[in-house]
């Protein structure tokens, strides 16, 4: 049983196996990464990514297979045994505790005595320097930007001085430029001899920044490849399993009128700073419109004031000519304006997370129902219909969505979104965290409804994506808007600095 | 590998695959089982026969040995089951839609103060009218009394279970305040308390029992409609979820929360009068008398299900009744019964374990 | 409806069909716990237990239902139907909150004896009343609690305020018994507001102590009052039961409740046929109510001298405690000269107190 | 001024065994369990610090008896709630129903096997439950005679609130469990023990409510038992919880405060020309509670208020 393995390799997983219930989460899963190395691991949702690293992590607890740390056989019971074997791991949602700073959470759970503020901030400071990370060590938690958030993550699995570091979608949050600043970081880890697991479903990040990559598919690992001799296309072969098309098609807009015109409007955020600055622009039908902007922007407040949930400073929101400021959602709901907001956690809105597809096709239609009934009827039929569709993994339509996966989630919630055949669709970071499969087809989605003349607003991260997507462009930054601009005739670099604070005179005049 | 499978605890806990709903059935008598053998072993410390404590324990919530009136017993079971029942339903819906009401104490006494009110001073009218006046203030008493809680959770997010607890205690010394003040009997000078209710303000039996039964069934398939099938209990699922996903779809979530609780409020209410006027016959500190609390726990080990709830509830009462017996035929000190009924109820709540997770062996690692 | 006369004249007939000593079976409802040690509900458990022993009857022949609260009209409905599910034939309910209850289940069973301890309720057939002059023994108290202090200060803790006349009698007869041997100590009286609360009524006591009473006596349950003047070094007068067994440097004596005198005589009634449904309102003449032996430690002779005089005027009659013209401490007066309260007034209307009472 | 002084004096008496819940209950909530429980784990640690005190004439073995009691009664609603995951709110409501019933029967029981038929405390342990006045302190005016010459177990209370306030809020033990209390995932996932935390604190904290369940069967009942000691003590306790903001330092005023508000009906002046009910009175604690709870969410602060994982169970896999 003994086989003899190098110590220089960080982390070896044979045949690991991991049920829940019914489901083979992890089947027989092999994996090898050495130190000095990053390891992409790939796969469509649900393909057991998650899993496998939390049984590195301690979390699960594998039914079947061997873990072998530095060549050494060892049983990982819980996080302990796992931070003590040097690994650390970065989960897909932030583990931090918000009414903490920076430096209770990078302290929690280490040993030793509890060391004065300065101590600790001193030490803090020596790690962040060594990578170029910036953090302010007395900072609450719930006062910072989800970038701040990830710095602290990291630091807190440096500050136990990890030398393997798992990721799991730590870019899914990120601007591009923030994602750049973390590669960085990892590349500097790599170079003192860490071992580094990221997981993402961005193939480009994945030829960026990974040695190798993995690729699991339904629970089972299917190769492992060197990212220098392969690309893209292959790599998404490997996941999905058969040859696919990966292009985003770009109809000509028909029939293109205005429906949505936004006047001047000024919005506070909720903690009471501007976050919509005197802000002016046009929605047409047949079109899709574009926002690009680094987080935080005021893409939420936006979303949110068009779908009546803000209120205002000052300023008008004219849809077909008529102001929906001040009306409640559900007029406006009834107006045919649909929102469909991903957030950071998605089933914090636009779903009922705890029961099933059909009460939650229900949420905007249930008062159509007899006297003070809900007719379940339609919306059953309805969800039955998209499972087809939209191929929705889920075993019943009443099993709670929240047991489903991230991307089927999102199916789910765009799927109902779109049945209601809004005149206007607002759509906020629909493919966050979706596999590249399920994102294309969401794309296929909201081309659909563009062609039948719906105003489709699409709130975005990847600026590839809207750059291919998208028929105009709009730049937020610091709630101002930097500039509108033709998507075909912008490149992603001028985008880029608009994003950062140059209006778009400045940007074509230099282009 | 050996030694590795070694350093595995010898015992963890793991999730299992939804069971079905005959095994969670079963899960449950099993625990039931368990923890009336749990409560056998404490009998028998007490030195007494468990077997015959609970024969006669059974036997005790339901025939009595009077022949003329075999089932007086099983009246007085119902009897106690009533409040429970009808306040566990009301607690339902608060708790469906995550608001920790504690509070059906306080809500049982409003509604029963309310109701009372007119038992006092209006019982001149006709008596099926003084039973709807009755009936809709004790429903307003209870539902006003809910929406204190539900009105600050919903303004300034103050903890409920907290306020809830608290209000309990203000709703009793009120009725003590009546008893010694306002409402005092006049006939009673030397001795305060509050005048037994004219006979017209009693309510009507049905089957030798108070028809607060009939009331009490009715509200079991009320609630379970409004739950299930009405707009209304959709937005209860909605707003218990997510407030963001509420307000989303339209949903007003403080104006949810108000109007459910006043619901919740009301039906304890309803309990209070029930008992008030069908039980009691006059207006008592111990109107409510534990129950509000008791529900809590009935409404939770029923699952929040209204047909559950009546079964849990006739199940409390016969403890509860048949534990009186048993405790005065073994003269037994009447704490026994409290000791018991958390040893059961211990069993009971630790059982539900077994419904969504297992233990696992270090040596069952292969095998599932 | 004339079957129904015809049935409740059965019924009537057989209330008149005796009952013999093999055959009684007697259920009691208590307000506590007989276990408690000391308090209401132990003197009354004491009265059965003796009258028992005094009538010979075997244990089975006796049902007792604890704790069941008397602000729990449900409960106490229970409870006593339980009492005549298991075959007893008399109902003794020995506090204030069951009248009710037991009045319209004495219309339900009236083949059933209800006594009911306390109330003022009797239905002329099967439901009568009985309680005692508790406030002749208070009376006596008063005198040795007077002697005895040395600030002239007097502490009372009282379960009830002045709506309540069973306690506002007591702790006026107190207060006159006080005033009879001296004139110039004041009566302190604090409520608790409850009958049977531990952490209140040491509450109540310290407060007491705290503004110079100097001996504490009491109208409630527990022996916490005497406990309390105990541990600050001071006095006691207790209820219900002889507190010297709790606070044995403290208590001088205590108000009694000698219960089985009548408990005997009512069983003794009702067995020999001599049920009149007639109120039972007895004194120390009857040996219901009593003071325990003075602790021989902290009393004087001369304490005990003029407690045996004012009894020997109680038990002959010659003196009734609420005698003549009363003046009240707010500057009122009650009664007339030469006469003295009616029992009605006593129990149910005395409603003031007695001037040198002041409540705090 | 004498009654200000001994109404203060006797407020911090009353004090006494709710700040002992409180304390108590704010180091389960700190572990993230909101224990409803501590009325009856009062009672249990009043009826086995009275025994013991009973049996053995030792005050300290009581002491200790009465903080194992505690533990012990918990740790019932330790294995429900942490490693069978039951409801809290209903574990903790049925611990009280245990609990109060447990404490009374076994006093039933002891009273019935003695021959006096009560139970009194023996003189020596008595007489070291007398007020002791602090040297030098007890001398300071005013609060010298509130403060400092009060009995033993207000002096322990004293104590271990502050050493309460050190662990939570300056050792690492203390933070782990804070994050715990906040976010048992997140403190799983950086390697503290969550069981084990939960485990410990809810024991130590329900130990805590057993001290405080002894002040009531051994001081305030003057050294005799009685039945249902507690009375409610324990529920008084769990919602100063919020008064403290979780802090167990706060608790100490917070503690006065409310036994101030129970005994207040006794220093009240009775002759100002007006009457309040005595209801009023009994319910002035429960009514200065309900409007502090609906004052402190009013200006709510993120810091300042309940963990966020109190009253949620947490099971690793869970998602
Ligand atoms: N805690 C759990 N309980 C039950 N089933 C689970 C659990 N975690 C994962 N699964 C199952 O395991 C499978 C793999 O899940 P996992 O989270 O590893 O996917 P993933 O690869 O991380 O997906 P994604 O790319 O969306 O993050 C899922 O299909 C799911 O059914
Ligand atoms: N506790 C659980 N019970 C049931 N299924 C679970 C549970 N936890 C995870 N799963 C399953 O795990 C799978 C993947 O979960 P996961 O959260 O990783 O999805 P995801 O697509 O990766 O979302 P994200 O983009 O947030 O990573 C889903 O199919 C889901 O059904
Ligand atoms: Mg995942
Ligand atoms: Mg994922």
């Amino acid at each position: 049983m003994s086989e003899e393995i190098s110590a220089e390799i960080a982390v070896k997983c044979s045949g690991i196996t991991k049920v829940f219930g019914s489901v083979v989460a992890n089947d027989g899963i092999d994996l090898e990464v050495k130190y000095g190395e990053i390891l992409a691991l790939l796969g469509e949702n649900g393909s057991g990514k998650t899993t496998l690293m939390n049984m590195l992590s301690g979390i699960y607890h594998p039914d079947k297979g061997n873990i072998y740390i530095a060549g050494k056989p060892e049983a990982i019971n819980s996080p302990m045994d796992s931070i003590e074997l040097g690994i650390g791991m970065i989960h897909q949602h932030f583990k931090l505790v918000e009414v903490f700073s920076a430096a209770d959470n990078i302290v929690a759970g280490t040993k030793g005595k509890l060391k004065s503020k300065g101590a600790v901030r001193d030490e803090i400071k020596k790690i962040s320097e060594q990578l170029g990370l910036e953090v302010d060590p007395d900072k609450k938690v719930y006062n910072m930007s989800v970038s701040e958030k990830q710095t602290v993550e990291i630091l807190k699995v440096l500050y136990r001085g990890a030398k393997i570091l798992i990721l799991d979608e730590p870019t899914a949050v990120l601007t591009p430029q923030e994602t750049e600043k973390l590669f960085n970081i990892l590349r500097k880890m790599k170079a003192q001899g860490c071992a580094i697991i990221i997981i993402t479903h961005k193939l480009g990040e994945v030829m960026d920044i990974s040695d190798r990559v993995t690729i699991l598919r339904k629970g089972k690992s299917v190769e492992t490849v060197n990212t220098a001799e392969s690309s893209e296309k292959q790599l998404t072969e490997l996941m999905v399993g058969k040859a696919v098309e990966l292009s985003i098609e770009r109809p000509e807009p028909v029939n293109v009128k205005p429906i949505l015109n936004v006047v001047d409007l000024t919005v506070k955020n909720s903690e009471g700073s501007i976050a919509l600055d005197d802000v002016s622009f046009v929605i047409n039908r047949g079109e899709i419109l574009g926002v690009a902007g680094i987080a935080g922007s005021g893409q939420k407040e936006l979303c949110e004031t068009i779908a009546g949930l803000q209120k205002i400073e000052k300023g008008a929101v004219l849809y077909n000519k008529e102001n929906i400021i001040g009306k409640t959602p559900k007029e406006i709901i009834n107006l045919g304006i649909s929102m469909s907001f991903i957030p950071e956690d998605r089933l914090g809105m636009g779903l009922i997370a705890s029961v099933g597809m059909t009460d939650n096709m229900l949420l905007k239609t249930y008062k159509q129902g007899k006297l003070c009934f809900v007719d379940r009827k339609p919306a059953k039929e309805l969800s039955k219909e998209l499972i087809e569709k939209l191929e929705i993994k889920t075993p019943s339509t009443e099993l709670p969505v929240r047991m489903l996966s991230g991307g089927n989630v999102q199916k789910v919630l765009l799927g109902r979104e779109i049945h209601s055949e809004p005149d206007l669709l607002i759509t906020a970071y629909p493919v966050r965290g979706l596999d590249i499969n399920s994102s294309y087809l969401i794309y296929s989605l909201l081309n659909e409804q563009k062609k039948k003349n719906t105003a489709v607003l699409f709130i975005g991260e990847d600026l590839d994506v809207l750059l291919e997507l998208c028929d105009r462009i709009m730049v937020l930054c610091h709630g101002k808007i930097t500039g509108i601009c033709d998507a075909k005739k912008v490149t992603k670099e001028q985008v880029g600095m608009m994003m950062t604070g140059s209006t778009m005179e400045e940007v074509l005049g230099i282009g | 590998m050996a030694d590795i499978i070694k350093k595995e605890p010898l015992i963890r806990i793991a999730k299992r695959a939804e069971r079905s709903n005959k095994q969670k059935l079963i899960i449950r008598l099993l625990s039931v089982l368990l923890a009336i053998c749990a409560g056998g072993i404490f009998i028998l410390i007490l030195g007494k026969d468990p077997f015959s404590y609970y024969a006669k324990m059974v036997k005790g919530a339901f025939i009595g040995k009077n022949a003329a009136s075999p089932f007086m017993p099983f009246k007085e079971t119902i009897k106690i089951m009533i409040p429970l029942l009808i306040s566990s339903l009301g607690i339902t819906l608060a708790f469906k839609m995550k608001f920790w009401n504690i509070g059906a104490e306080g809500q049982i006494i409003m509604g029963g103060v309310f109701a009372s009110y007119f038992a006092l001073y209006h019982y001149d009218m006709p008596h099926y009218l003084l039973f709807i006046v009755m009936f809709v203030a004790a429903m307003i008493g209870g539902g006003l009394y809910g929406i204190i809680p539900a009105f600050f959770k919903a303004k300034f997010d103050t903890n409920e279970t907290l306020l809830t607890l608290m209000l309990n205690y203000i709703a009793l010394y009120v009725i003590d305040w009546l008893t010694k003040g306002a409402w005092q009997d006049p006939e009673s000078k030397g001795y305060p308390k509050i005048a037994r209710f004219d006979l017209n303000a009693w309510l009507d039996s049905l089957g030798g029992v108070q028809i607060g039964w009939v009331i009490g069934l009715m509200l079991v398939v009320l609630v379970f409609i409004y739950l299930k099938y009405t707009k209304q209990g959709y937005e209860i699922t909605v707003v218990s979820d997510s407030h963001a996903t509420a307000r989303y779809a339209g949903i007003s979530p403080s104006k949810i929360m108000i109007r459910t609780m006043f619901l919740s409020g009301a039906i304890c209410g309803i309990a209070g009068m029930v008992q008030a006027c069908g039980t009691e016959h006059t207006l008592s500190t111990s109107v409510a008398g534990g129950v509000g609390f008791t529900a809590i726990i009935v409404a939770w080990l029923a699952n929040l299900n209204p047909f559950g709830i009546l079964v849990v509830s006739f199940l409390f009462a016969v403890l509860e009744k048949g534990s009186t017996v048993v405790s005065s035929e073994f003269v037994l000190s009447p704490y026994c019964s409290d000791v018991l009924q958390g040893i059961i109820l211990f069993f009971v709540l630790g059982c539900e374990f077994f419904i969504r997770y297992r233990f696992v062996t270090r040596g069952g690692r292969k095998n599932d | 409806t004339s079957a129904k006369d015809e049935a409740s004249q059965k019924s009537a007939d057989k209330q008149t069909t005796t009952l013999s000593y093999d055959t009684v079976k007697i259920g009691v409802i208590h307000i506590g716990n007989p276990a408690d040690g000391s308090g209401y509900t132990y003197a009354h458990d004491q009265g059965i237990v003796g009258m028992q022993k005094e009538l010979g009857l075997k244990d089975d022949q006796i049902v007792r239902k604890n704790n069941v609260s008397d602000s729990d009209p449900a409960a106490t409905e229970t409870a006593i139907r339980e009492c005549i599910e298991e075959g007893c034939n008399i109902i003794f309910g020995t506090s204030w909150g069951y009248m009710d209850k037991m009045e319209s289940l004495a219309e339900e069973y009236p083949d059933v004896y209800f006594c009911h301890g306390t109330g003022y309720k009797n239905n002329g057939k099967n439901l009568n009343n009985y309680f005692g002059r508790i406030y002749q023994a208070r009376y006596l108290t008063g005198i040795v609690a007077g002697m005895k202090t040395e600030s002239n200060l007097i502490g009372y803790v009282s379960a009830m305020g002045s709506e309540n006349s069973e306690c506002t009698g007591g702790i006026d007869a107190f207060a006159m018994g006080v005033y009879s041997v001296n004139p110039d100590a004041k009566v302190y009286v604090k409520v608790t507001n409850s009958w049977y609360s531990p952490t209140e009524e040491t509450n109540a006591a310290k407060a007491l102590l705290s503004e110079g009473c100097d001996v504490i006596a009491q109208h409630c349950d527990t022996p916490n009052p005497q406990l309390e003047a105990e541990s600050a070094g001071k006095w006691g007068v207790g209820y219900n039961t002889d507190m010297s067994k709790d606070a044995p440097k403290a208590t001088l004596t205590s108000t009694l409740w000698n219960w089985s005198a009548y408990y005997t005589y009512q069983v003794k009634q009702i067995v020999d046929g001599n049920w009149k449904c007639e109120n039972y309102y007895g004194g120390m003449a009857d040996g219901l109510v009593d003071i325990a032996p003075l602790n021989k430690d902290l009393c004087t002779e001369d304490m005990q001298k003029a407690v045996d005089e004012a009894k020997a005027k109680l038990e002959d009659g010659s003196f009734n405690v609420f005698d003549g013209v009363i003046e009240t401490n707010d500057g009122k007066t009650v009664g007339e000269e030469g006469k003295t309260l009616d029992d009605a007034t006593i129990t149910g209307g005395i409603n003031w107190y007695f001037k040198n009472v002041e409540v705090k | 001024m004498t009654r200000l002084i001994s109404f203060l004096a006797h407020a911090v008496y009353m004090g006494t065994p709710l700040l002992f819940g409180t304390v108590g209950e704010i180091q389960n909530e700190k572990a993230g369990h909101l224990n409803l429980g501590v009325e009856g784990t009062m009672a249990m640690g009043a009826c086995a610090g009275f025994m013991v005190a009973y049996k053995t004439g030792s005050l300290w073995l009581s002491i200790l008896a009465a903080f194992l009691m505690g533990a012990l009664v918990s740790l019932i609603y330790a294995f429900l709630t942490i490693t069978m995951m039951a409801n809290q709110n209903v574990t903790g409501l049925t611990l009280t129903i245990f609990g109060t019933g447990l404490s009374n029967f076994i006093g039933e029981q002891m009273i019935s096997a003695s021959p006096t038929g009560n139970l009194k405390l023996p003189d020596g342990v008595m007489s070291s439950l007398k007020n002791i006045d602090i040297p030098l302190l007890s001398k300071i005016p005013v609060l010298g005679e509130v403060l400092f010459s009060q009995n033993i177990f207000t002096y322990l209370s004293i104590v271990i609130a502050v050493i309460m306030f050190i662990y939570l809020k300056k050792t690492k033990v203390g933070l782990n469990l804070r994050t715990i209390g906040e976010n048992p995932a997140v403190a799983d996932a950086v390697g503290i023990s969550v069981v084990k935390y939960k485990y410990i604190n809810v024991l130590i904290g329900g130990g805590i409510c057993g001290i405080g369940g002894a002040f009531c069967s051994m001081v305030i009942n003057g050294g005799v038992w009685m039945a249902n000691s507690v009375n409610g003590l324990g529920w008084i306790a769990v919602a100063l919880v919020i008064f403290a903001v979780w802090n167990p330092a706060r608790a100490i005023y917070g503690a006065y405060i409310f036994g101030a508000f129970m005994v207040l009906k006794y220093y009240f002046p009775k002759n100002l020309g007006f009457t309040v009910p005595e209801s009023f009175f009994d319910m002035l604690p429960y009514l200065v509670t309900a409007l502090v709870l609906i004052i402190t969410s009013v200006k709510k602060s993120r810091e300042r208020s309940q963990p966020q994982s109190c009253g949620i169970n947490y099971f690793r896999e869970e998602r």
